[in-house]
């Protein structure tokens, strides 16, 4: 959809070195919006940044027609975004893109690397708990960026989560898939003794972060056998599959590879299909 | 012009040779998908032709990514001509573009002078009209030569920076159809009129310019260029003052004619394309900014026409000049 | 490269050849005058060199106004040379700029060769520093011949689209004098590596390049050219991939070192261009929006150069590549 | 001088049809500014539109350290200039350019085409009045406009004009040029009987407009031996003298066709010397 939203609320959140805000639109996208779907802003009428900018849906609140989204200061086309001010209008392109499939029963894990944190907030708040148990891993640069990107969010959320940083500043020191790789061998020791497998509640992932994270994530999950849908994020153009920018490789049925984009087929895919550092 | 009304109607039909739109306003080739992308915001009937994405005779993956880098008023790309290649687009894509009420132009590359040959007869057979109500709307309405694409290591752009091989690209393309054949200039060359006269002597019907100029962005953190290919082709309205004066050059040294492209984005734009000479105009980057732009843009086209009184949007083709 | 702390020392010395630089930054022929305009925003003395605007040998009205258009991102100007020309720029110009605290590069053109060979050896008799001191702030530090300029009918770019005549034009400059000699290639042509082995063979001692990409804007209100001239040359960021792909070309096919211009407005295009292979940078349009962005482009090559722990400036140039 | 002005104020005057606006800057820029100088705006930080934009100084407070600006918005530049709020800050070069010369004594006739009347405002209070007589010649498109552009602030500054519209709408009908040749005619009629002309006031005149109205306001202030300064427009890139793109044409005492730079030479002239129509 091509639509004009209105500018609820757009405001520096958290720590000012961090540089993150948080932006509420009103309008139309809020009623078909998906968890990991995303919405292709203009961020000025010049021509000069010339593309739009997908930021993904964080929160989606169909009453009041808002979606809401994170964002942080990137370059100049976030930096313009930050200046824009409540009742001013945008213009929007989406929702767009595939979201994520929410599962219906078992433990759904989530893994999240720095702002990849932002579209799994909406994925929560769309899984109906407590028939689907949620867990997130959430790894960040140091406390200072993970208490600017919504910590206190997922605190009042009331979400079963663990933090990694890089600096040890907060939660454990290291990278979000140890305590992801940890928390997989407790799991599967808890039920090795079931010998029916159907026994056990099954077990879901989703992930989204950088792509070094999400191929270590999908290695992970391919050798415990977890179901796992990953977020890639690609430079875009178009964001709506014309112009073939925002490729991603994947293997098909036949073994061979193939180009799929981002903007329409993904931005979340089945991690096993992805051709990771696929060099052609 | 006071003899016309302020509400009078313009005449928008655009004939360009043989082939007739019913308005002069296209999509350009690589960034309107095939026609289904962006068919909710701006609606094909409402074109007087939509352009699909390169076709090569056997299917391509394209270049790896990033294959996009933006840049002052302009967007790099590399695509590489990733396209479904000949047999798919003909099995798969074709009868859906058939479907759509306005004219398709299907745009190829080849590697050899043997693959526009092959591409252009392969696609003959599909470009006849099944009944008389397709001739607008049905089949193939024209070929697009793209000897321009700076994306590719072979062929591509060599084909459109020598003025022999271009006109021998467009005469075996020629020899092998019936349908009228655009060919696509690339600006990446001293002089374009001598492009202009070469693809003419091969024959073309129509030329259409500017393919993108050859350009590099250099990420100054991996210190490596932001594009996987290095270079890419710019496109955008950075590039239309350099599109205009080619297509005015053009217009002198050519009686073909012209569709005008190359960073067109809004209706004054057009305007201007049409003045120097372009009897139809393409939009391509400015879709990815404003999905509505080719609306937007056919509706300031025929305001302008019907404010100064003309009748038909043909008569400013060229004003520029003399 | 933790070995060196974050406070160190960078050296900006910048060697072209024997043109020797106290730091990187130039301002571009044409949009900095004779020295004297800008001196009050961005003092010469701080510049690695200015370029003055192109002279010929006998003095020039240019072209009528309008010379200016203004498009996305870029610039068209068709001044024309104008010029107080040879003889008035020895005695009224080049007195003063003489006693500026910098490197002046004096940037010739001229209709034949014969002009060419008589620039430089009128030049040539005041290019001598009168005493040490002067070899880097008095007298002329370098010719920049420029073969490209896009804004008159006879000679200008037509030396600059000719291999021959490029290699021709730079022979008969070298042969008149003893200053470093740097060639100024024109971006409109098909193959910018050839251009450069041809002043190569020519004899020049540097290349910088980009000039202007020819270009046009038509004012749909008048449905005439809005230059008078009709043509122009586009400069400004618009054209950065296209000057930052040429520039990484010519590295690969030359030894020569190189000063790269063409839309540099900030420091990361500046460093941006550094990586794709210039030793040198010049700032032309960028001047008009921020007279103060040679020093601040200088600043941020520093710090970038001091942050990554580089101990000179030219350490960098040409990391892009391989 | 390179400066970062405060945006005091920066409304709609008048009709918006006529998208007519004053705009307000504080800071070092009034402390030299002279009327017919102008200053160089860059009206946003991105690179397009590209260029600074050049207007005139229409009023000058250096106790308030204040320079008025109005600009009618005419394209793509002054439309983002007509977005910037009070208290922002705009990157200023200026005062720029060489004003008009202020006559001490006798009568000043001003004439102003349009927005023209914009450096004439500064220019009337800068004569100390009433040693010196002001009277302005002023022809617009309509009465809209003239309102618009400051017709009641002539009024409160009690000055001496004479109104002309194309449209009648204000004023009498025709071109300012009618009016200030009747003037004319009636000031050398009244003096028709004073043999020593050193005993008439002296006259002085000044005017801007466009190019066509320059051209014959000279021929008649040439015809009456006024000497008369015009303040040119051309498209400006630098503003400083640097780039040569905003020269108009005169003719050097030695009768040879000259270049000078509106931007740093004028924008004011001697109207003897301009060449009108050059045609080189
Ligand atoms: C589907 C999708 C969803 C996204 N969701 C969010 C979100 O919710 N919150 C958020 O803060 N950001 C998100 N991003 C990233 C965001 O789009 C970019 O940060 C933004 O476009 C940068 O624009 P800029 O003009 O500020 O920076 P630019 O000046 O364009 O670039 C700044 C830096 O970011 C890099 N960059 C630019 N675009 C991309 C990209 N698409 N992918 C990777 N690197 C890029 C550039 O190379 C440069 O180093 C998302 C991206 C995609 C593709
Ligand atoms: C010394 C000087 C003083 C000026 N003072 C004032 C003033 O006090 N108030 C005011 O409203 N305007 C003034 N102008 C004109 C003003 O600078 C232009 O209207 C403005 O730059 C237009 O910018 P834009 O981006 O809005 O329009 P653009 O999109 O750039 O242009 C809109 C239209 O104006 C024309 N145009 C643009 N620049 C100029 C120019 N310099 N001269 C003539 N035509 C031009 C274009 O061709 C186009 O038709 C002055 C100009 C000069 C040179
Ligand atoms: C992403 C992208 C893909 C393109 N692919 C093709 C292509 O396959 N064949 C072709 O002839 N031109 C291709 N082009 C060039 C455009 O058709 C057009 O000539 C060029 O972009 C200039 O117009 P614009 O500035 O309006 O985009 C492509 C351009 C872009 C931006
Ligand atoms: C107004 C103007 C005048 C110019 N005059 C000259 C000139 O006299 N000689 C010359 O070699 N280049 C001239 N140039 C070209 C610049 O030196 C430079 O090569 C070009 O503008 C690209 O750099 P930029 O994008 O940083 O401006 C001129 C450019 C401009 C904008
Ligand atoms: S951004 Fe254009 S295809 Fe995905
Ligand atoms: S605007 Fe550059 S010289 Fe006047």
């Amino acid at each position: 959809m091509y639509l004009n939203e209105k500018v609820v609320e757009n405001r520096l959140v958290g720590h000012p070195g961090q540089a993150i805000y948080k932006m509420v639109l009103k309008g139309q996208a809020a009623q078909t919006a998906q968890p990991g779907q995303f919405v292709h802003i203009r961020v000025a009428e010049s021509f000069d940044p010339l593309l739009r900018r997908p930021l993904s849906i964080a929160g989606i609140n169909r009453e009041r027609e808002e979606i809401t989204i994170y964002y942080r200061v990137a370059g100049k086309g976030t930096r313009l975004l930050s200046q824009i001010r409540a009742n001013e209008y945008l213009s929007v392109l989406g929702p767009l893109g595939t979201g994520f499939t929410i599962p219906r029963d078992g433990e759904f894990l989530l893994i999240a690397g720095g702002i990849g944190v932002f579209p799994i907030y909406s994925l929560m708040e769309a899984v109906a708990q407590p028939q689907v148990k949620i867990k997130l891993f959430w790894g960040g640069e140091n406390k200072e960026f993970l208490e600017s990107a919504g910590l206190k969010h997922l605190q009042d959320l009331g979400i079963d989560y663990e933090i990694t940083t890089l600096d040890g500043s907060l939660g454990q020191q290291g990278l979000v898939t140890d305590p992801f790789r940890k928390y997989l061998a407790e799991v599967s020791n808890s039920f090795a003794g079931v010998k029916d497998k159907t026994k056990t509640p099954p077990l879901w992932a989703a992930a989204c972060g950088p792509p070094g994270m999400l191929k270590a994530v999908t290695e992970i999950c391919l050798e415990n056998g977890i179901p796992l849908e990953v977020s890639l994020e690609e430079r875009m153009a178009c964001g709506v599959g014309a112009c073939l920018g925002c490729v991603c490789t994947v293997r098909d049925a036949a073994g061979n590879l193939r180009r799929k984009r981002a903007c329409k087929d993904g931005p979340v895919f089945e991690a096993k299909e992805v051709v990771w550092d696929a060099g052609v | 012009m006071q003899e016309y009304s302020n509400g009078h109607q313009v005449d928008l039909t655009t004939r360009l040779g043989t082939l007739v739109l019913r308005n002069p306003v296209i999509t350009a080739s690589g960034t309107y998908g095939f026609g289904e992308e962006y068919a909710a915001y701006c609606s094909p009937s409402s074109l007087g032709a939509i352009t699909v994405k390169g076709i090569t005779p056997l299917p391509r993956l394209g270049n790896p990514v990033p294959r996009l880098a933006e840049t002052p008023a302009g967007l790099l790309n590399s695509v590489g001509l990733e396209n479904p290649g000949l047999e798919e687009f003909i099995n798969s894509y074709l009868p859906k573009l058939a479907q759509l009420d306005t004219a398709v132009i299907v745009n190829i590359s080849g590697f050899s002078l043997e693959d526009y040959s092959l591409m252009a007869s392969a696609l003959e057979e599909h470009s006849r009209p099944k009944n008389r109500d397709q001739a607008r709307s049905g089949g193939i309405a024209a070929l697009e030569v793209n000897i321009s694409c700076p994306n590719i290591k072979h062929g591509g752009m060599a084909f459109g920076t020598n003025p022999k091989s271009a006109e021998a690209v467009v005469q075996a393309v020629k020899r092998n159809t019936t349908l009228p054949v655009i060919a696509k200039l690339s600006p990446n060359v001293t002089d374009i009129a001598e492009m202009a006269k070469a693809v003419s002597s091969g024959g073309a019907d129509i030329i259409s310019l500017i393919n993108t100029l050859l350009g590099m962005s250099i990420d100054i953190r991996t210190q490596k260029p932001v594009l996987a290919n290095k270079m890419g082709g710019l496109s955008g309205p950075a590039i239309r003052p350099v599109a205009v004066r080619m297509v005015y050059q053009v217009y002198e040294a050519v009686e073909l004619p012209l569709i005008g492209m190359g960073g067109i984005a809004t209706w004054e734009d057009a305007v201007e394309f049409m003045l120097a000479g372009a009897s139809a105009v393409s939009i391509g980057t400015a879709n990815f900014v404003n999905p509505m732009a080719p609306l937007e843009i056919l509706k300031g086209l025929e305001d302008y026409c019907r404010q100064r009184g003309y009748h038909s949007v043909q008569e400013i083709v060229g004003l520029a000049h003399g």
